[in-house]
């Protein structure tokens, strides 16, 4: 199985294959032979050994395509380019021109917009107001332009990850 | 008289530190809950559980009189406040006086006396203990703060007298700031508080934050359980808490000690609660305010004296006298404790609610967990975001900072950001390790380091390549959907099992 | 010299143990492990982690050899053995030094001198230190055996000289039962431990075992940290331990403590070790043998004292002299511990191996737990059935017995058997409240309780409709499989989602 | 839904209706109402509340008919007898007529047999010696009869549940 993860900025090609043996793992990252014994402790808990040094990874469950795991301590954001994957189809990010936009970081209530509809607004500017856990962070446009939409209202909760505005 | 049942009026990690306290004593527990906290640990682990209301706190941990109303119907004779929501409020405990059930804690009269921070202070004169120059009461006008901002000399604090949590107050380095800071402080007082009372004191420049535990029954003994050390603190919010301070030694712990007695006995204060104290450079002390409840921290007083508030709390409110005297108390060992958040400190500590996916808790020697979480517990958006408490003891001050760090790495949070990255920077921070600590500190060192962010650890290249490979086995795994659930023995077909069979072994 | 990297030659809670006290004290750690323990935490949580050979000991942990070779290649400087397995092997001991690889534990000769028991009966009487009156000798002949009996007069108890765990060790109350007894302990003595010498001595009814602590460093400082109350026995295996014992005072312990120092100097001893007593119902003691290694027990002995064992046995490895002396050794409190087995004590002790299918751990104020297991981990059925040591500290013997049952009732194993029950039995029984224990309390408990067994408490009755109800639930669930899945988020469609939707709120 | 349980050697006639709100279930059992407040914090763990009385309620997974679980502390085994129930349709043990089937009670080596092919037994007369974790156990005859059939020899591992033996 070839896989394309990107990590840290950097994309690795992974070629991985099991062998007969139980939990070992033949792989090449970047061209570079490496054999990892592994075994899943339970779900998303893995404890891999790459040449006598023991690992203690752990997957944080996402729906995203932008995954997580803790290696060691170290937390790491990685996304598959597996071709075979589906989540690697959906639409990527894009560059800064074109609408964009605005979603909520974290779940919250609304608690004021700061620009209304049709609004023309600059880069960094605040958008809408959110509240969690006794604090208020204001979410801001990623670019100069002008609010087209507007999703959501003063009071209404959010999720992580809902459109709160259009920036075009 | 002896409580067979006692409601617990809080949530989070406190409530199920209250219940375990009370099973411990043989009495029964009541747990009260907000519609985000039916699934909360301290409503399973409780022998009854009566819903409060929706989420926000205004309709449900703050509802005084839906509380006291399941207290009287379920038959419990005290309700413990924990600390926060109306663990200092004055007119419950009366309201519980008055309904017959126990307040655990100070009478209203006593926090009454102690709780506004002006009145505390003019009970610190009275009482002959130091405290930083300034006024002990309200500021009439503005004439009157540039008067006493003259008389004790800047910089200078204006604090609102109901204060808490850094609002209504203002540093003032020179006359001209005093003006617009007056107006200022008093609105946001007046909004935060319903008050705007403000007074003006002396800024003590890089302080120690030091607070002294006393327990006082109602026989008249009061006795002092040492000193902890909360001087790392962010925008006036404590972060790290430690027992005893690198800086106190038995002479200056005994009249601090001392100190806290005499304030907390000249205001008839029972049971538990802590005197606050700036200390400066040159070892002086100085008043700052009383807390009239257990604390956050409680528990490195409780590692290093070897005693349980909360079971002393109990037997305070049940009317026994103090089971041990000043001398009795013996210090011994270090214990410091982290205070786990849902919060990201990489992206301006926003706060980070929602589920937790996966957990890895530490254990083995000298870790203690006050938590009140689980794998799959959803972290509300509506509450304070602590987590967990994570609590070392070790005999020396190095020796739990290294057990501390050992902790923190056994310690994963997946699925919400936490604050865990934060304390290993903070102990292996050599300012920190040297104790070289003030209440401007950690404000300092977070400055300091996000000018080095970018620079990978020699840690993270080297975790790179087993990094990659854990991605690419669970991607290939998560084909089959095994990732998710290889630990169960319910799932799939043939097939899958056979694989992970394979990596199970 | 000071250790950069450590090789752990063991399994289980005690190789995690060891292992985070490397990590408090930097220091690198090497697991090894067999075909049976690859997904066990000890290697997960190791830094290197290598291979032995398939699940039996012989072929794995016992393989001395192997093990050696591991840490040269490694670059381990230093091997920690645990308990068990080679713990107490001098051969190996022999080795290591050989090697140049430093044993944490007594030097080979050390260990010969006191690990078998008659040349531990000879060294106590060196050391003029009372023990059991008989043999110090193995006996040469039946005629012997019968001459040394009438000596010390009957009852008397035959014991292996080599022995351990109860094997090889006959009571004999008459004459006429010596002769059987011989011939059956020599022959049972030579098959387990690979020599057939036995001693005689009397037996004292009714004991208690009580355990000194000691640590001697390389430059001829040794040290007592009080005593361990063993008497929980099942079949001479210890089931419950605690510190302080609650028949030793100050002065029994100063005497004991002497005693044990004693003995250890006159052999040389270094690092820790345990000198194991019986006590008579006059408060006589008697030596019984030496331990010449860490004790599964030792975290009771750390709680009271606020030391930790493992982080003073590497430093005494490392050539440091003591950092403290025995006027500095305060103890505090009291600490209980429990061993939490795969087995079933309602079906005969049965060992469970098997997978855990769910485990609930307790937390909170003065628990500690020392374990080797995690959800989803399968307990081998090659190796000792402990899973996990519960310990628990507060200021009284009454609370921490009240503590550890609040922790008991945290605990919930499920998927194997385990022994959780039986210590929710003894900890509520009146005789081990009041402290009435000796080493066949736990067999007389045990016979007594098995004819009480048919009524059902009224706990049970209680939680009878709860318990219907919820697997009712359960069940309902089941069909659509989310009672398996429902806490992760990635099962099923939209019907399952709606449906657990409403359960989890 | 409809549901027996046997439980504690009673047969528990349960009917289980769950409600519009969040969580709350009407059940009757054994013809009593009780309203009970559930969720399910995590696979197998459920907080329930019943008259304001708060418990603790852990499945312990199991793939046999007999499934196991706790109440706070209890250890209970149930039998689900629901008639849609696929487990209930397998035959039951039966009684002590006939061929019975002796089952290992726990995972372990076979260290030697006690009674050969043919040979006639007693009642509670050791058949077969199994060693785990050090100790080793007899699994003993369930009746007076004659072993027809033996599966295991010395040094086989089995598993909890495997056919040792057959008396007749």
């Amino acid at each position: 199985m070839r896989i394309e993860i990107e990590m840290g900025g950097q994309l690795r090609k992974v070629q991985l294959e099991q062998a007969a043996e139980n939990g070992v793992w033949r792989a090449s990252v970047d061209g570079e032979s490496v054999t990892a014994e592994a075994r899943l402790l339970r779900p998303g808990v893995l404890s891999l050994i790459v040449d006598g040094r023991s690992y203690r990874i752990v997957l944080e469950e996402s729906a995203a395509e932008e995954q997580v795991l803790f290696a060691g301590t170290e937390r790491m954001a990685y996304r598959v380019e597996d071709p075979r994957s589906l989540r690697s189809r959906r639409t990527h990010g894009g560059g800064t021109d074109g609408p964009k936009t605005l979603k909520a970081s974290m779940p919250g209530r609304v608690v004021r917009l700061l620009a209304a509809k049709g609004e023309t607004v600059r880069a960094h500017q605040g958008i809408v107001v959110i509240e969690a856990m006794k604090m208020q962070n204001e979410v801001k446009s990623p670019k100069d332009g002008r609010v087209t939409e507007i999703h959501v209202g003063a009071g209404d909760t959010v999720t992580a990850g809902d459109v709160l505005a259009v920036i075009e | 008289m002896a409580f067979t049942k006692i409601l617990i009026a809080n949530r989070g990690e406190i409530a199920l530190r209250v219940e375990r306290a009370c099973r411990e004593l043989g009495i029964a527990t009541v747990a009260v809950y907000s519609d985000a906290d039916r699934a909360a640990p301290h409503v399973m682990e409780a022998d009854e559980a009566y819903r409060l209301g929706p989420a926000p706190a205004t309709e449900s941990y703050l509802r005084g009189d839906l509380i006291l109303k399941i207290a009287r119907e379920s038959g419990a004779q005290a309700i413990h406040p924990g600390y926060g929501f109306l663990s200092e409020n004055a007119d419950f405990a009366l309201a519980c006086e008055e309904a017959g059930i126990k307040f655990i804690g100070p009478t209203a009269q006593a926090m009454r006396a102690l709780g506004s921070k002006t009145r505390a202070r003019q009970a610190a004169d009275k009482a002959g203990m130091p405290r930083t120059p300034g006024s002990t009461e309200a500021l009439a006008s503005l004439d009157e703060a540039y008067e006493v901002a003259e008389q004790i000399g800047y910089p200078v604090m204006l604090k609102a007298a109901a204060g808490g949590g850094g609002k209504g107050m203002r540093a003032i380095t020179r006359r001209e700031e005093l003006a617009s800071a007056f107006t200022s402080a008093q609105s946001e007082a007046e909004r935060a508080f319903g008050s705007g009372e403000v007074y003006l004191e002396k800024l003590i420049e890089r302080p120690r934050h030091i607070e002294i535990q006393v327990l006082a029954d109602e026989h008249g003994h009061c006795i002092s359980l040492g000193e902890r050390e909360c001087s790392v603190q962010r925008r006036h919010q404590k972060v790290i808490e430690e027992a005893p301070s690198a800086v106190v030694d038995e002479e200056l712990r005994q009249r601090m000690g001392e100190a806290a007695v005499r304030l907390a006995q000249s205001a008839g204060y029972t049971n538990a609660g802590t005197v606050e104290f700036l200390l400066d450079d040159s070892g002086s002390f100085y008043f700052l305010e009383m807390n009239t409840r257990l604390q956050v921290e409680h528990p490195v007083t409780e590692l290093v004296t070897g005693l349980d508030l909360v079971h002393l709390q109990i037997h305070i409110a049940e009317g026994e006298p103090l089971p041990l005297k000043q001398e009795d108390v013996q210090l011994r060992g270090h214990a410091i404790e982290c205070r786990i958040y849902a919060e990201d400190p990489e992206n301006g500590f926003f706060p980070s609610p929602g589920r937790i996916t996966r957990l890895l808790q530490p254990g083995g020697p000298g870790i203690r967990e006050d938590s009140g979480i689980y794998e799959g517990w959803v972290v509300p958006m509506d509450y304070d975001p602590m987590l967990s408490k994570l609590i070392a003891y070790a005999p020396t001050r190095k020796m739990v900072v290294a057990r501390m760090l050992r902790a923190l790495d056994e310690y994963v949070i997946g699925g919400i950001r936490s604050n865990l990255n934060l304390f290993r920077r903070i102990l292996h921070d050599e300012d920190f390790r040297a104790a070289r600590i003030d209440t401007g500190y950690l404000d300092r060192l977070l400055q300091r380091d996000s000018g080095t962010e970018g620079e990978a650890s020699a840690e993270v290249k080297d975790a790179a390549i087993p990094a990659v490979l854990g991605a690419a086995i669970f991607e290939t795994l998560r084909g089959d959907g095994a990732a998710r659930t290889a630990g169960t023995a319910s799932a799939g077909g043939w097939k899958l099992q056979a694989r992970r069979g394979a990596l199970r072994g």
